[in-house]
């Protein structure tokens, strides 16, 4: 039930449709460079408009995303060539986060004409005009933008993804871990102990949070200790009890890791209790990211549960498959997919509640200054904030799948996150969660990063 | 004056009548794995099994919905009109306790001063109720003075039988739609009271106790809501699913040419909510929303309104990311109170 | 990745020893040298000096039949194919109209998903120098030897990416592999004079001269190269230089496939070293037994 | 009853008068004669002001109804739609939707003593109030006023504040924290309730308005206490965030009172007997 | 709303041709806050900016639109105008209609309605921008020079000389760099040491030069006007406090052959050595790499030489640190070795031209007289070869080095002068000789002195016998030609010191792909780079001749002695600022700033406690590029200027198009 906007642009009259195209450009070469096909007097399509930003570092993925929503048809991203930054390394951060963002357009299904990037230098301006042309060139191949997406056809909800598999049955290690909750609590090594205890739903299990060494038979442990525990540590945990013991699967603890390599956290603050995990359940079936977990054991733990792990082999593709699977559509089709999704997004931010690497005090989509993200919950607000979401996590996402677990209309933000981690891994050689001392992916850069998307 | 109660072949063929008569109609269809209501354009497209995953709120109540717009002018400003609201609708195959979620929405929209935006959309909606024959795991309308086969908020209220389906008509305009409906209806009567038992008995045992709203309110300052609501991470599923939360955010949304109004759902979970523009908040911690949530649906408004602002449809305790319950929380609450 | 092999009019005639040392040497490291099914004519000298289009679609049109036959590149052994070849390709990348042109006279998309690879490239990059010296039954240890490159392989550099165009060293480097010592000498790319062998004998016998005397002042016992044009002025013509200047050098021309074959164990018919004027075996004879 | 329930009336702004460096009043008039000569309010009632593209705020109605023919507002710059209101200059439009809420008892308050205590912006509501009963001076017994800012620059209605002092049928007194005058400043220094105490109103037949920040209400109310005034004596207003104004968007409840419909003015007794939750 | 003026130019006929400008300023002035539009000839004449400062006064505008050329070109004159009318110069912008559309569209209508768009874009932005004062930052009102060649001995001299400490810091054992190792200077042919030594010894004897020899920068840290800088002072190996340069230890040193750095490796000098008679100071250092002492634990036969004991095995790097206000880079130049091209060959008698400068210096190995290096003998032929490596994109560097066609010619001239019957052969591509007299010196080489200049390059030069053979084209003749020579000398590509990249990073300066530190601007801020307070002098920059160094660093003494003249730094607003209420303290700014600007900042309550730990941006080292802004996940930080909500707007404004 999307309303119906006054500021979406309305259908395009084809006949007299212009593309419009905007370009972000850093002041120091583009922009110049601009100017310089100015004083030569070269000429280029009028259908550009030129926002001039500091640096192509200052080119925030939102603005592009504004652009669009704002009825643009194409974007233009444009700074200094490697090594030619005014600011020393502005475009070598920039080309980090515009890789992400070309591989997350093109996984949406956005036309790669419709976003476009290049490197124009100041004593470029000829190369400036061309480029012009050339995207306008390109958008007029590609058309207008429809307003509301779809026109593909019918379309799979479910993706082809591997068969569902059971649930082995569960390492038994209900006894030791209340023995070493009740030790830790009792040497008062910890003030409060975070395990898992009963839900009020039949099958369900939920957080427990233990401060007495008398309440730790609530602690219980089986395939539906899905949340992700971690979530808790930047939820004012730490604030309110001092201490805390954790109880960690494998992937809870790739979370810590981005605590710690974040400095939401200081490591003795926390005491791992590390659990042996051979999969949970959701939905009915081994959870997805369990597919290709390749780790019963969890890193970094102060102590772990012992317990004989059965040989599970690895042989699933997991995401990979689907989103292979989505890849393989045509571009509309992806865009009618991903729509269908989005639409659905009732903006609960559930995803963001539950995820361990979303703790920020203010998110973006609570500010308005700027409306980072529309808060209509229409086309264009689920759009942004979905995009946010994703790129926020870029080269942070561990994998929990907790967002995709809790979204109450079923969006396949698990799909997008692990897009981003393949790019992270492929391009940048980086997988989330496993050094504490490495720098997050997009807060660094080599020299030779890929730059075969730029013109 | 015409029968009050008619029997028809099934819920289905009922449904086939009304989209045979040229209704628009919205029903739960399955999307993406999970039960919503949408357009349908064939009966075959209605699933009249289970639970929708959101309540049937959001044709009466969007997520979002423009107030109005606007439009610069140099000097000047000229006002465009709110949204159009959908053309009449029968809203087919809403559960008992969703139905009763949209009369308590009718209570608090319709209370003076009235909220224009929502009646203009409610006035064109028929609400055709299907009682619940399969209770969910975490199904509680008993335990809020509800019933798997309850009548309130339907026009209509059809209840499945061992053979056909009881249709009760309850309102002029479900007596207006059953006028439409040829010879799909044949006048009847059934006793669904075994249907009733039937239901309830297949539904885990909830209740809760008896004072609550009293209690709630003496135990407004105790310590323990702060271990209740640690689970909580403060999202708005639970708002968001619920057939009666009905807190909302106005937002404009504008460019240079002009903008638009809007309202979009909010949830009291979210710790902006209340936060103060000083940078005070009254609520200041989860513990504090959750006590608002709990308290507005089993205190504050049953003082008022002498039911609790909940239909025990469960949703919230099923979506809840952390396992929150908030028949569990506001009873122990209650309970340590006493 | 596969390839075709491309032998072009020489190999079968006048050069069919470099196409038989070729033929040993890549049998014995096991690689497939199929030769291009269809093969014609690379347009070499007599096509460009006529019509530019002919010369690029002549080539083209082997390129075309290598990405039919799902070829990933083309191997090619003789100097001029390889440059008329790898010219047409970089042609056909850079000049939009010709690319046009060629497209209409083929009737086909232009093959630029074939790459040209010289003999040399194909043992230099895909096989490697350390597998190839792996394989070396008879190291060529004391014979010295003068790469000889000449024009066709390097020049021009922008369009041949071929090594150093001044200073190659891929043939050294890869009978170096095989135990040889390859001299440093001055005549590396200098002109055989070419085809003016049949019109300006005089030229080549000069320029012959200059190279057979450079080599031989470096130490070489042998001139090794990669193109039958060069083998045949270097060795043919030393005849007419001796007759000429009166310097005589008796210096063995040898295809550098054959020395790399001689390495790899392979025998003097099998690489034809039977064919050359002078007669190359009794200064390979050590290793020959 | 408008029928729609959101939509603001169009104002145009009267006049721009800085009261502090992040405080300004609007006065606004209607762009509809008609509803110029139709719109009442009562002292105390607040409003939602509109700046287009950027949203509603809220804000008490800082005139007196005494004062007819336009609306006056006075706001903090705070945020998004304060910053916007601040672009406004003279003869621009703008969106007022309201009166919403309760007013102060002013019928009540006839044949009292009263005295009036301002915290800063919390003089607004009081503004209007106090206007509304100078205006009826005849009705009202002892006037006393306390206008009390943070500092000599934020003091807020400044020129009125000397236009009372100079009354002779009203005792008005200005008050900045310790630390907070400046040179020139001829008021007292003092916290509110330290210059109340001063002050020492008589509780007897009297009636307090009292409006500023939560903590200074809060031991201005332990003051007044301590001087004798009961709960029932003392007026003030809450403010919570509201989005609508007429009890539905759910954020402005103090338990089962809704701040937007039951408020925003209450007297110190009712107040006390709400959850603690503002 | 606002109240925004819009002033369009025609631009002469400039933007009028292509851009009907009254129509746009009849629209621009139905844009939503828009209060004033109208157009002139020439905004920024006199009369055009006195418009805006009257309709600024008289309509009360609260911002302002010019819609004119690039914002290069005249943001500052209409800043300054705004000013002048009593609003803050940072409320004015830019819509650029002449570069970004008049010039580049030539239909006229397109061009108009973009015209317009523009406008609102800029109007939409101007809308939220806020007044903006300048930064003001404390100073450090000392200098430190990098570099002890006659570059940084300029500026040095020249700041000192002004009254102002610096700090010279220079990486070898003494000063005095390459020009200390020429012979003699084209085209006057002056002694290269007579005029560099005394500039030198001044530099020793400066009350306000703080000189480290032997010594490197190790870290820079802060910010103009307030730099830290760590120097690391190498072991020399011998206490400078009481050596008194007697040279007694460099006697008696077993190890005699190593090639000496400051002869080019023409000659040779002992593990312990002065590096020249003249080297200030003059000071020996033991060459830990080659001395047998730390090679093999014994030896010590300087230890006993020396009359004052001071030599000290056991010396170890110290670490200062100085507090300076400005930089000045000037790390010079090196050249290429005479091996680029491979078909020349490795051979000793092929040498480059710093080691022909040795051959024919005075105080050089062989005193002046040219030798070959192969057997010591008086080269009789001797083939020059220019841009050996230079303007050769393929193989070398695509620049030209700037240099070699003038000591080309002086080398020449030199040689003829110290071997008469000997013959000098110049092969080179066209001749550069731009300076004062220049031209006039290589004719005189060529018609005076009997040099033979062909033009064309070689393509090969190898050994046969005791000669080389130079083969080459002479293509104005279109001959070839093969060369006998005893010597050949190429002039190699100038190249910046190695080491120079990894000292530009320390400084925040960007480089070019070859390694020479980029300036501000190539124009107009030739000295300046894009760190505020570090300043370019010589061949760190790009190549250039003695006098272009000379001036240059002269242009940074100055560039450095203006900044130091007042008090405070003023600084361009356009600067970071964190929230640090929604600050979650990841530092993610901290990791990608290139400045270092994010600190870590503690909130304390009133008490004192510790509340959080939040990033705070030092205003004096941000550069304002928004690196940070964009990296901030929950955008607690903005960039003044060109804040998000700016930005926004100008893209809300996008729509109408």
């Amino acid at each position: 039930m999307s309303t119906e906007t006054l500021l979406t642009p309305s259908a395009p009259d084809t006949a007299t449709w212009k593309p419009r195209l905007v370009a972000f450009v850093c002041n120091w070469c583009t922009y110049t460079g601009a100017d310089l096909a100015g004083t030569s007097r070269t000429e280029y399509p009028a259908n550009v408009r030129i926002v001039r930003l500091p640096c192509s570092g200052r080119i925030d993925p939102h603005f592009i995303i504004r652009a669009f929503e704002q009825g643009a048809d194409g974007v233009l991203v444009s700074g200094c060539h490697p090594g030619d930054c005014h600011y020393t390394a502005g475009n070598y951060h920039a080309r980090r986060k515009f890789m992400v963002l070309h591989a997350l357009a093109e996984f949406l299904g956005i036309e790669p004409e419709r976003l476009q990037f290049s490197w124009v230098s100041a004593a470029e301006g000829r190369k400036w005009a061309d480029v012009v042309s050339d995207v306008v060139a390109g958008l007029l191949r590609v058309g207008p933008v429809q307003p509301t997406w779809g026109g593909a056809g019918e379309l799979p909800v479910r993706s082809l993804s591997e068969p569902p598999r059971p649930v082995p049955e569960p390492l038994d290690v209900v006894g030791e871990l209340r023995a070493t909750a009740q030790r830790w609590l009792s040497d008062c090594r910890v003030d409060v102990f975070v395990g898992y205890g009963q839900g009020s739903l039949p099958g369900r299990l939920r957080p427990a949070f233990i401060t007495s060494p008398d309440e730790v038979d609530q602690l219980v442990w089986n395939e539906h200790a899905v949340n992700n525990l971690a979530t808790y540590l930047t939820r004012g945990l730490v604030k309110r009890h001092g201490r805390v013991g954790l109880l960690v699967k494998s992937c809870d603890a790739r979370a810590v890791v981005g605590l710690l390599q974040e400095r939401q956290i200081e490591r003795e603050q926390v005491t791992l209790l590390g659990v042996p995990c051979i999969g949970v359940e959701v939905d009915g079936a081994l959870a997805p990211k369990c597919h290709t977990c390749d780790s019963a054991w969890p890193a970094l733990v102060d102590e772990v549960l012992s317990a004989e792990v059965p040989l599970t082999p690895v042989d699933g593709e997991g995401l990979a498959a689907e989103i292979a699977w989505v890849e393989k559509m045509s571009p509309a089709q992806r865009r009618a997919w991903w729509q269908a999704q989005f639409d659905r997004c009732l903006r609960c931010y559930a995803c963001r509640a539950v995820c361990p690497l979303c703790y920020c005090s203010q998110c973006i989509a609570d500010q308005s200054r700027p409306q980072w993200v529309s808060k209509s919950s229409d086309g264009r607000g689920n759009l942004a904030w979905n995009l946010v979401r994703a790129f926020h996590l870029a080269g942070r996402c561990v994998g929990c799948g907790e967002c995709t677990r809790v979204c109450p209309s079923n969006i396949r933000l698990d799909l997008l996150n692990a897009k981003l981690a393949q790019v992270v891994r492929d391009e940048f050689g980086y997988v989330a969660g496993g050094d504490p001392d490495l720098p997050p992916p997009l807060t660094t850069y080599l020299l030779e990063d890929h730059e075969e998307f730029i013109r | 004056m015409s029968p009050t109660t008619y029997l028809a072949d099934s819920a289905q063929a009922v449904l086939t009548a009304i989209l045979a008569a040229g209704q628009r109609v919205v029903a739960p269809v399955e999307q993406a794995g999970l039960l919503a209501f949408a357009h349908v354009e064939q009966a075959e497209q209605a699933q009249l099994i289970g639970q929708t995953r959101a309540s049937a709120k959001e044709l009466a109540f969007p997520r979002t919905q423009r107030l109005f717009g606007y439009r610069f002018g140099n000097p000047g400003v000229e006002l465009l009109p709110g949204e159009e609201p959908p053309a009449p609708t029968v809203l087919f195959g809403v559960r008992p306790c969703d139905a009763a979620g949209l009369a308590i929405l009718d209570g608090v929209f319709g209370a003076e001063p009235a909220d224009a935006p929502y009646l203009a959309r409610r006035a064109r909606i028929t609400v055709v109720g299907l009682s619940c024959d399969q209770p969910q795991a975490h199904c509680a309308c008993t335990a809020v003075g509800l019933s798997p086969t309850a009548t309130d908020g339907s026009d209509l209220l059809l209840t499945p039988l061992a053979e056909g389906v009881l249709v009760e008509v309850l309102t002029a305009r479900g007596a207006a739609l059953v006028d439409l409906l040829g010879e799909a209806l044949r006048p009847g009567a059934a006793d669904k009271a075994e249907v009733t038992a039937r239901a309830e008995a297949a539904m885990a045992p909830r209740a809760l106790p008896a004072g609550l709203a009293d209690g709630l309110a003496a135990a407004f300052g105790e310590a323990a809501w702060a271990d209740a609501a640690a689970r909580c991470l403060g999202c708005g599923t639970c708002a968001f699913v619920c057939p009666t939360c009905h807190c909302f955010d106005v937002v404009d949304e504008s460019n240079l040419r002009g903008g638009q109004r809007l309202r979009v759902w909010d949830a009291c979970q979210f710790g902006l909510f209340t936060l103060h523009a000083s940078g005070h908040n009254p609520r200041a911690d989860q513990a504090a929303r959750y006590r608002q949530r709990a308290l507005h649906k089993f205190s504050y408004y049953p003082r008022a309104h002498g039911r609790p602002m909940c239909v025990g449809c469960g949703r919230c305790v099923n979506a809840c990311p952390a396992g929150m319950d908030i028949f569990e929380v506001a009873a122990t609450a209650a309970a340590g109170q006493g | 990745m596969s390839v075709a092999f491309y032998p072009g009019c020489s190999l079968h005639g006048t050069g069919n020893d470099y196409a038989q040392s070729a033929h040993a040497v890549c049998q014995r490291l096991g690689l497939d040298l199929t030769e291009l099914e269809g093969w014609t004519c690379c347009g070499s000298t007599p096509a460009h000096n006529t019509s530019a289009l002919l010369s690029v679609a002549l080539s083209a049109q082997n390129l075309r039949l290598a990405s039919d036959q799902q070829r990933d590149s083309l191997v090619v052994a003789c100097a001029a194919c390889f440059n008329r070849l790898r010219s047409a390709r970089h042609e056909m990348a850079h000049d939009e109209v010709l690319r046009g042109r060629v497209e209409h006279v083929l009737e086909a998309p232009a093959p630029l998903d074939v790459r040209v690879d010289h003999l040399l490239e194909l043992l230099l990059d895909t096989y490697g120098l350390d597998a190839l010296a792996a394989r070396v039954r008879r190291p060529l240890t004391g014979l010295k030897v003068a790469c000889y490159y000449g024009c066709l392989l390097v020049r021009p550099p922008e369009v041949m990416a071929f090594d150093d165009a001044e200073h190659p060293t891929s043939m050294d480097r890869v009978l170096a592999a095989c135990g040889a010592e390859t001299v440093d000498w001055p005549g590396k790319t200098e002109c055989c004079g070419a085809n003016l062998s049949l019109s300006r004998s005089d030229i080549v016998v000069s320029l012959v001269d200059r190279l057979l005397d450079q080599a031989k002042r470096a130490g070489a016992d042998v001139v090794a190269v990669a193109c039958p044009l060069c083998q045949a002025n270097l060795d043919v013509r030393q005849t007419d230089v001796t007759a000429q200047t009166g310097h005589r050098y008796d210096l063995p021309a040898v295809y550098f496939t054959q020395l790399v074959g001689l390495a790899l164990g392979a025998g003097a018919d099998e690489l034809g070293l039977d064919k050359s004027f002078v007669d190359s075996r009794p200064t390979l004879a050590g290793w020959l037994s | 009853m408008r029928t729609e329930t959101y939509e603001p009336h169009l104002m145009t702004v009267a006049q721009v008068r800085d009261e502090t460096a992040d405080v300004r009043t609007l006065r606004l008039t209607f762009t509809d004669p008609a509803l110029a000569d139709s719109f009442a309010y009562r002292a105390g009632q607040f409003a939602f002001y509109s700046a287009f593209g950027e949203g509603e705020s809220v804000f008490c109605i800082a005139s007196s109804p005494t004062e007819t023919g336009y609306v006056e507002c006075s706001f903090k710059l705070t945020g998004k739609v304060t910053s916007a209101l601040r672009r406004l200059s003279e003869g621009d439009v703008m969106g007022f939707r309201g009166p919403y809420g309760n007013s102060f008892p002013i019928d009540e308050m006839v044949g009292h003593n009263l005295v009036f205590i301002g915290g800063g912006i919390g003089m607004a509501p009081v503004r209007s109030i106090l206007v509304n009963c100078l205006d009826r001076r005849s009705e009202f017994g002892d006037i006393t006023i306390l206008n009390g800012a943070r500092s000599a620059a934020d003091l807020v209605y400044r020129d009125q504040t000397d236009a009372w002092t100079a009354r002779s049928d009203v005792r008005c007194v200005k008050t900045v924290d310790p630390g907070g005058d400046s040179e020139g400043w001829d008021g007292e220094v003092g916290l509110i309730p330290h210059v109340l105490e001063r002050l020492a109103p008589t509780p007897h037949n009297t009636k307090v308005v009292l409006c500023g920040p939560p903590i200074m209400i809060k031991f201005s109310l332990i003051s007044l206490e301590k001087m004798g005034f009961s709960g029932e004596q003392v007026i003030t207003t809450l403010e919570n965030r509201m989005k609508c104004g007429v009890g539905k968007c759910g954020r402005c409840n103090i338990g089962g009172a809704y701040v937007c419909c039951d408020g925003p003015v209450f007297t110190a007794a009712q107040i006390a007997a709400l959850p603690q939750e503002f | 709303m606002a109240r925004i003026g819009v002033f369009i130019c025609h631009c002469g006929e400039n933007i009028a041709r292509n851009v009907d400008v009254d129509r746009v300023a009849e629209a621009a002035a139905q844009i939503p806050g828009v209060a004033h539009a109208e157009s002139y000839r020439y905004m920024c004449s006199d009369p055009g900016q006195r418009k805006i400062r009257e309709a600024i006064v008289a309509q009360g505008l609260t911002g302002i639109v010019v819609a004119a050329c690039s914002p290069h070109m005249h943001e500052n004159t209409f800043q300054n105008a705004v000013e002048g009318a009593g609003l803050n110069r940072y409320l004015c912008e830019m819509a650029n209609l002449r570069e970004h559309c008049s010039w580049v569209h030539s239909d006229r209508e397109e061009a108009t309605s973009k015209a317009l768009e523009l406008i609102a874009i800029m109007v939409e932005k101007v809308k939220r921008n806020q007044p903006l004062a300048p930064i003001r930052v404390p100073m450090t009102k000392r200098a430190l020079v990098i570099g002890g060649g006659i570059a940084g001995i300029q500026a040095a001299l020249d700041i000192a000389n002004a009254g102002r400490d610096v700090v010279l810091v220079e990486r070898e054992p003494s000063i005095g760099g390459h020009m200390a190792q020429l012979s003699e200077t084209f085209p006057t042919l002056d002694c290269s040491q007579c005029i560099m030594t005394p500039r030198m010894v001044e530099v020793k004897n400066h009350p306000r030069i703080q000189l480290y020899t032997y010594a490197e920068v190790e870290a820079v840290d802060g910010y103009v006007g307030n730099f830290t800088v760590t120097i690391r002072r190498r072991a020399r190996s011998v206490d400078e406090s009481k050596c008194t340069g007697c040279g007694a230890c460099t006697q008696r040193c077993p190890q005699k052959k190593i090639a000496s750095e400051f002869d080019a490796g023409m000659g040779q000098r002992p593990a312990i050595f002065i590096p020249f008679a003249q080297a200030v100071p003059n000071l020996p250092v033991i060459d830990r790499t080659r001395c047998t002492m730390f090679l093999k634990g014994k030896c010590g036969l300087c230890a006993k030489a020396c009359p004052a004991g001071c030599i000290d095995y056991e010396q170890t790097d110290t670490l200062v640190t100085e507090e300076v206000g400005a930089i000045v880079m000037a790390t010079g130049f090196d050249v290429q070795p005479p091996t680029l091209y491979p078909e020349y060959g490795s051979d000793p008698d092929i040498i480059n031209g710093l080691q022909f400068e040795r051959l024919l210096s005075a105080s050089g190995p062989t005193a002046g007289e040219p030798r070959r290096p192969s057997n010591g003998e008086v080269p009789r032929s001797v083939v020059f070869v220019a841009c050996a490596g230079s303007r050769d994109p393929a193989r070398g560097v695509p620049y030209c080095s700037s240099i070699c066609c003038m000591y080309t010619a002086k080398h020449a001239l030199l040689y003829k002068h110290k071997v008469h019957d000997g013959q000098a052969y110049v092969f080179y591509m066209d001749i550069r000789a731009a300076g004062k007299n220049y031209d006039a010196f290589v004719h005189r080489v060529i018609a005076e002195e009997g040099a033979q200049y062909l033009r064309g390059r070689v393509s090969r030069i190898y050994r046969d016998g005791d000669q080389l053979v130079v083969r080459g084209a002479d293509t104005l003749s279109g001959t070839a030609l093969t060369i006998r020579a005893d010597l050949v000398v190429l002039a190699t590509a100038v190249t910046p010191r190695p080491g120079s990249d990894a000292l530009a990073q320390k400084l925040s300066v960007p480089y070019d792909a070859f390694g020479f530190a980029s300036e501000a601007h190539p124009k107009l801020r030739p000295v300046e780079t894009n760190t505020a307070g570090v300043f370019l002098a010589g061949t760190c920059q790009a190549p250039r001749d003695i006098p272009d160094t000379v001036a240059q660093a002269g242009g940074c003494a100055a560039k450095v002695l203006a900044l130091f003249s007042a008090d405070q730094l003023e600084r361009e607003p356009v600067v970071s600022r964190v929230n640090e209420a929604t600050c979650v303290a990841c530092f993610d700014c901290e990791r990608v700033c290139p400045f270092h600007a994010p600190e870590h900042r503690e909130l304390r309550n009133r008490a004192g406690d510790l509340l959080r730990v939040v990033s705070h941006i030092n205003e004096g080292v941000c550069a304002g590029c928004g690196l940070c802004v964009v990296t901030c996940r929950s955008h607690s930080i903005d960039l003044a200027g060109f804040s998000d909500e700016q930005t926004f707007a100008e893209i809300g404004a996008l729509a109408p198009f």
